[in-house]
């Protein structure tokens, strides 16, 4: 008998909400992406505090192609520019550019997928007639057909990447919705007379939330990607302006003799999209155990 | 006869979601700022000149209008000309089509073909070094950009060893590189999509009763588990093909490949807005279609698919 | 040891199973499935194992298959002996040449235990493929015909995919699927619970012609006292992984002398013929598998608990067939 | 009697499916009395679920009248199902998808008080609860946990103590121990009873498994197929079963009686299919062993003998 309580096994007295964090404070890879993230994240955003914006576009001529070295840690491009302040400063269009892309696309994304989801007949019908039109292209030609009606800028590219991602978006929240909407705990919640938005906040969308976060995560590293292609492609993002992309596409012809103008970008592309994959790996085995071993 | 029925009723659904997005690409593009005749007669032309044209384009009725008469010549097969070059939308994309849809076959093909098995064994062998080397290489492939796996595959192989040409469409071998690039992406995902759907599968309740039934545990898994592990991964694939075909333009900005994405990018910096609308309703159509195949696939592999509901 | 396979007299008890101890090795705990397990099975003999959720019915029925899940379930110690043979020890070959023919299983859940992309007749002759190589395809088509008018499904219908057939129909298929070798023993997981009352009478009645007609020995695993009542010769009762009480389904269910949590369970049974006003039910929950208690893993619910109960494990006490697991029967004179 | 507490006229609920109208249930009248409970048995697809939920209004109705006191709520406006919300609840057969795992069990029976404002003030709410997981056999230490730590009885308990926490009059019982072991079955049939006596409930019983409902229904309806085949007090039932269908049911049912082991099956042949555009007639007719010409004809409910409905021609 004396045994029988004192070990306790992990998870037990926590939450549901607990248990998925534990649950992703196991997971190595995943923690491994959020300390990369955050890191990255803080070494952008502190910028200002060490190195100056003007460096970025700061041409000097004696100092062509200089190779990482203690006073360019990243090395220079062939106008001499400081390529460790581009890097740098180019992680708020990659990076940030990413995240705000994400952001629009999910909230937007939520809002029609729920609605097409939780009213179901005729609203879903028409929300998801327009979903299908917007799949039926590949989202980068989306994405740059709608550029070519709103012209360069990075908000512009955003939007447009937003655009192109919301029917994804849209799709996971439907289908989320769709197989929470007859649970009977929601029967239950009707049952004592909670209005569509008491069990909207109080039942759908906590229970709901898990896949479209993990989806947003995943589709997170890809955006970054579209973003600094984008970059590469001249859209949205035109050099000089700093952004991954543009810094390896301006660099593109040197990278052979010089390969750190490509590698040092994108490594940095690359530890970024990785570290949102960990994170999204590992929120998906968090949420839904079931998908591990 | 339910598989014609099915076909026709599939590419007569994909008439209304051209016409969607056309009515939808159009508008968008009138109301941007540009003067299209501007644009076509150059920086040196006079006022009246401008003005001729803008009534011969008819750019100065109501924008439905516009609208109308633009879905009028789709119908006839008249996709406008473009107002850079001049040429005829439809007969620059059919002379580039070849190109895109090489390399977009290639690298979709050599992808599942790859990582469809590498993913089936990895599920099989769980845990073990394969398994998780695939699952690095996957991880990899995920998260690098495809123009700068371009950039290092052609400085690597055909700058420093010179295995390759670095860039144009001459041959069958100018194709190769470009379709590794553009396939890795699809490669990772087929990986990590097979193997999530075996193990899935390898649970199921279909194999505990294979097994019981003394089948060797190669039987199990190849007569069993591959078809069913299978289904999900089909589905996957139009998807990512449409990926390949919207991925193709950065692939032949970097090897040089005269196709439809070249074709595409060069419109969108020009605001080429009948090449625009144009290749975008031949590539919704090109992906229609190849969904269309998919499911029918689908429809062969999965017997709970009726067609006909 | 191979030799005794093939031995000319059959040995009298089929299966054998002895002191039997299985567990789930799982990321945050031991689970202890089988705790001491010990059955015996004769030619043709249909015994009941009836216990609750999670008290170890199905494991032991994977662990004589040997189908218990790769790397997790793990048997610790006992033997299973099946026709003289150690299954335990037996090369795989040797396991997969008993599987479906000797010893075959019909799971749970009909939805879907049948493989939803195959004919349901490619699945049924799948068995013959595997057993008998060098049976001729017409023959095989045959065997195959015959078994499934023998559950009552047109032949006709074999080409024809398990999305296609009602929930009793797959449970028919699947009766077939483990009767065409004509087996010795049928190992059947709750095959009725997840059909209709009225579907389950039919199935338990085909399963009692057919047999008959083959002298198969059945396990049937259950949780349903009436459904052992009603088909069983003998039944064993099972309790957080060992059989606590197990005899002749007329001692047993005579309920003069019963096991404390046997005697629980018909008492909290609503039956037809009761006009008992109130049930009683068993208090407490079932011993958790990861944390066994030292003596008896019923002592905590039980009204009838001592303190040996809580130090002691107790030895089954047998009289004439009908065997109790508990101390209350210690002091009787046994066997 | 007086008037009865629920009651339905003539209640339909037909759902649209590609293959045409699925009648799952057809003009039903059930009287249920303040304080007693009904048993709606039924295989799987007989629509009795259906049923239930139609009367509660979690689905729109095709046709007929539910009257509470006498009153047809299917016309109620918005602002007037509050009544309904407060005197009729349900509880449901899942015991695991019935709870919102991401609520704490305090909050799970809280959350009915707040959104009907039956009660005011965190503490009173509080107080509520508290009350509640007593009367429901829920001790207090479980009110910070959540549905996924506790086994499917006291989740069970749970999902009965948020339908009695606005003190309803009814509650519609869906299959609420099928889930169960036979051992915890027990623990809640009797629960059930116990607040039955208590607080004077009346039950809508909805279950497949005949001994169940024996023990607990005062008057007993069996289904077949979205139409009532027989509608009795459960003594009547028991005694003097008519309906070939019924009869069947109960034979089918496995006893742990010995001396009924032997007993005369009235074993049916084929299997239920789904009331789509159902003929009319008697839709058990097709698997019934007495069947004739006859039941081609419009069949419908009889009362053969006071308080003893049945639905079958060969029952004059």
């Amino acid at each position: 008998m004396s045994k029988r309580n004192a070990k306790s096994t992990a998870p037990h007295e926590r939450s549901a909400w607990g248990l998925i964090l534990f649950r992703f404070q196991k997971n190595k890879l995943a923690m491994l992406g959020v300390v990369i993230l955050a890191a990255m994240a803080l070494v952008i955003l502190l910028a200002p505090l060490y190195v100056s914006y003007d460096r970025v576009s700061a041409l000097d001529v004696l100092n062509k192609f200089v190779t990482p070295c203690k006073e360019f840690p990243f090395g220079t491009d062939e106008l001499g520019r400081d390529l460790f302040a581009r890097v740098i400063y180019g992680g708020r269009i990659s990076l940030f550019g990413g995240i705000a892309t994400i952001v629009i696309a999910f909230s937007i994304g939520c809002i029609i997928g729920g609605a097409a989801g939780y009213f179901g007949g005729k609203v879903d019908t028409v929300l998801m007639r327009m979903i299908d039109m917007l799949m039926a292209i590949p989202s980068a030609l989306l994405a740059m057909a709608i550029i070519t009606a709103l012209g360069n800028g990075i908000w512009k590219l955003i939007i447009a990447l937003a655009i192109s991602e919301i029917p994804r978006f849209a799709r996971v929240v439907r289908a989320s919705i769709l197989t929470l909407r007859n649970q009977e705990y929601v029967e239950a919640a009707k049952c004592y007379g909670s209005s569509s938005l008491q069990i909207i906040m109080r039942h759908i969308l906590p229970n709901g939330i898990g896949p479209i976060i993990v989806s947003a995560t995943l589709m997170l590293g890809q955006t970054i990607i579209s973003i600094s292609s984008m970059g590469f492609l001249g859209l949205g993002v035109e050099s000089p302006t700093p952004e991954w992309g543009t810094i390896i596409s301006e660099n593109k012809i040197n990278i052979r003799y010089y390969p750190h103008l490509g590698l040092i970008p994108g490594a940095c592309i690359m530890l970024a999209v990785m570290a949102v994959n960990f994170i999204g790996d590992g929120l998906r085995d968090a949420f839904d155990p079931r998908t591990k071993n | 006869m339910t598989y014609l029925k099915y076909i026709g009723k599939r590419l007569l659904l994909l008439i209304p979601v051209i016409v969607g997005i056309t009515f939808v690409l159009y508008f968008i593009m009138a109301l941007s700022p540009g003067n299209p005749a501007q644009l076509i007669l150059g920086a040196d032309a006079t006022a009246e000149q401008i003005q001729a044209l803008e009534e011969e384009m008819g750019l100065n009725d109501p924008i439905i209008v516009q609208y109308l008469n633009y879905m009028l010549g789709v119908i006839r097969g008249d996709f406008g000309t473009s107002w850079v070059s001049g040429y005829n939308v439809l007969g620059e994309f059919i002379l580039r089509i070849p190109n895109t849809l090489l390399i977009a076959v290639l690298a979709t093909v050599g992808a599942v073909a790859l990582g469809i098995p590498m993913g089936i064994y990895s599920a099989v062998k769980q845990y073990s070094l394969f398994d998780y080397g695939g699952m690095v290489v996957a991880m990899l492939l995920f998260s690098v950009p495809a123009f700068w796996l371009g950039i290092m595959c052609q400085i690597l192989f055909c700058l420093i060893l010179g295995w390759l040409p670095a860039a144009g469409d001459e041959s069958l071998r100018y194709f190769i590189l470009p379709s590794i690039v553009l396939g890795a992406n699809t490669f990772a995902s087929m990986i990590r999509m097979a193997r999530t759907s075996m193990l899935d599968v390898i649970k199921q309740d279909y194999i505990r009763t294979a097994r019981a039934k003394g089948a060797p545990e190669r039987r199990v898994i190849m007569r069993h588990g591959v078809r069913n592990g299978l289904i999900p991964v089909i589905t996957q694939i139009g998807i990512s093909f449409a990926g390949a075909v919207g991925g193709a333009i950065v692939t032949e900005t970097i090897f040089a490949i005269n196709g439809v994405g070249m074709l595409l990018l060069n419109a969108v910096k020009s605001r080429d807005i009948p090449v625009v609308m144009g290749t975008v309703i031949f590539v919704a159509a090109i992906v229609g279609i190849i969904n269309l195949v998919v499911d029918l696939i689908c429809a062969k592999v999965d017997p709970r698919i009726d067609l006909a509901s | 040891m191979r030799e005794s396979a093939v031995h000319a007299e059959k040995c009298e008890n089929l299966l054998e199973i002895q002191d039997l101890h299985v567990q789930y090795n799982t990321d945050d705990a031991v689970v202890h499935a089988l705790n001491g397990f010990s059955l015996t099975v004769n030619r043709g003999q249909k015994i009941g194992l009836v216990g609750e959720t999670g008290a170890g019915k199905t494991t032991c029925a994977l662990s004589i298959l040997r189908l218990l899940p790769d790397k997790v379930g793990q048997i610790t110690s006992g033997s299973i002996t099946y026709d003289g043979e150690d299954l335990l020890h037996a090369p795989t070959a040797y396991m997969l040449s008993l599987r479906g023919t000797k010893v075959s299983m019909i799971f749970q859940d009909p939805m879907t235990s049948l493989n939803p992309i195959i004919t349901v007749g490619d699945q049924i002759l799948e068995v013959l493929d595997l057993h008998y190589p060098d049976m001729s395809k017409e023959e095989k088509e045959k065997r195959v015909d015959e078994i499934l008018s023998l559950v009552g499904i047109p032949p006709s219908r074999k080409n024809e995919f398990p999305h296609q057939f009602s929930g009793g129909m797959k449970q028919r298929i699947v009766i077939a699927m483990a009767l065409i070798a004509e087996p010795e023993l049928l190992l059947a997981d709750e095959p009725t619970t997840a059909l209709d009352v009225t579907i389950q009478a039919q199935i338990l009645e085909l399963m009692k012609e057919l047999k008959s007609k083959f002298n198969t020995a059945v396990v049937l695993i259950t949780h349903d006292l009436g459904v052992v009542a009603e088909f069983c010769d003998d039944v064993a009762v099972v309790y957080a992984g060992e059989v606590i009480e197990s005899g002749s389904v007329e001692a047993v269910f005579a309920r003069e002398k019963n096991h404390p949590y046997t005697e629980g369970l018909f008492n909290c049974l609503p039956d037809l013929s009761s006009t008992a006003p109130r049930l009683i039910p068993i208090p407490g929950f079932m011993a958790d598998p990861t944390n066994l208690p030292e003596g008896c893993s019923f002592a905590d619910r039980c009204p009838y608990c001592r303190s040996i109960c809580r130090s002691e494990k107790p030895q089954m006490h047998v009289w004439g067939g009908h065997g109790i697991k508990c101390h209350l029967f210690g002091q009787k004179e046994v066997e | 009697m007086g008037v009865p507490l629920i009651e339905t006229r003539g209640l339909k609920k037909y759902f649209k499916t590609s293959r045409g109208m699925l009648h799952a249930v057809e003009d039903i009248n059930l009287k249920i009395q303040a304080g007693e409970t009904l048993g709606v048995v039924g295989e799987s697809g007989c629509g009795k679920s259906t049923l239930g939920r139609t009367i509660l209004r979690l689905l729109p109705a095709t046709a007929g009248e539910v009257l509470y006191n006498g009153e047809n709520i299917l016309t109620y406006k918005k602002h007037e199902m509050q009544k309904i919300h407060l005197n009729m609840q349900m509880i449901f057969q899942d015991p695991y998808s019935s709870l919102n795992p991401r609520m704490s069990i305090a909050n799970i029976i809280a959350e009915p008080i707040k959104v009907c404002g039956t009660v005011t003030g965190r503490h009173a709410i509080e107080e509520k609860v508290e009350e509640i997981m007593d009367l429901c056999g829920l001790p207090k230490r479980y009110m910070n946990t959540y549905p996924h730590e506790l086994d499917g009885g006291r989740r069970q308990r749970v999902g009965l103590a948020r339908a009695m926490a606005v003190d309803p009059k009814f509650i519609v019982c869906d299959e609420p121990v099928s889930a169960l072991d036979v051992s915890i079955q027990a623990q809640i049939l009797n629960l059930l009873m116990d607040l039955q006596e208590q607080k004077g409930l009346s039950y809508m019983f909805i279950t497949h498994d005949l001994c169940v409902v024996k023990h607990i229904s005062s008057n007993i309806m069996v289904m077949y197929m979205g139409q009532v085949v027989e509608y009795a007090s459960k003594e009547e039932l028991f005694k003097n079963q008519l309906h070939p269908y019924t009869k069947a049911l109960l034979s089918a049912i496995p006893t742990i009686d010995l001396s009924r082991r032997s007993r005369e099956r009235h074993a049916l042949t084929g299997e239920v299919t789904s009331p789509i555009e159902p003929a009319p007639g008697c839709r058990f007719a097709p698997r019934c062993p007495h069947a004739s010409e006859k039941c081609r004809e419009q069949s419908e409910l009889r009362e053969v003998s006071p308080g003893h409905y049945v639905s079958c021609v060969l029952c004059r």
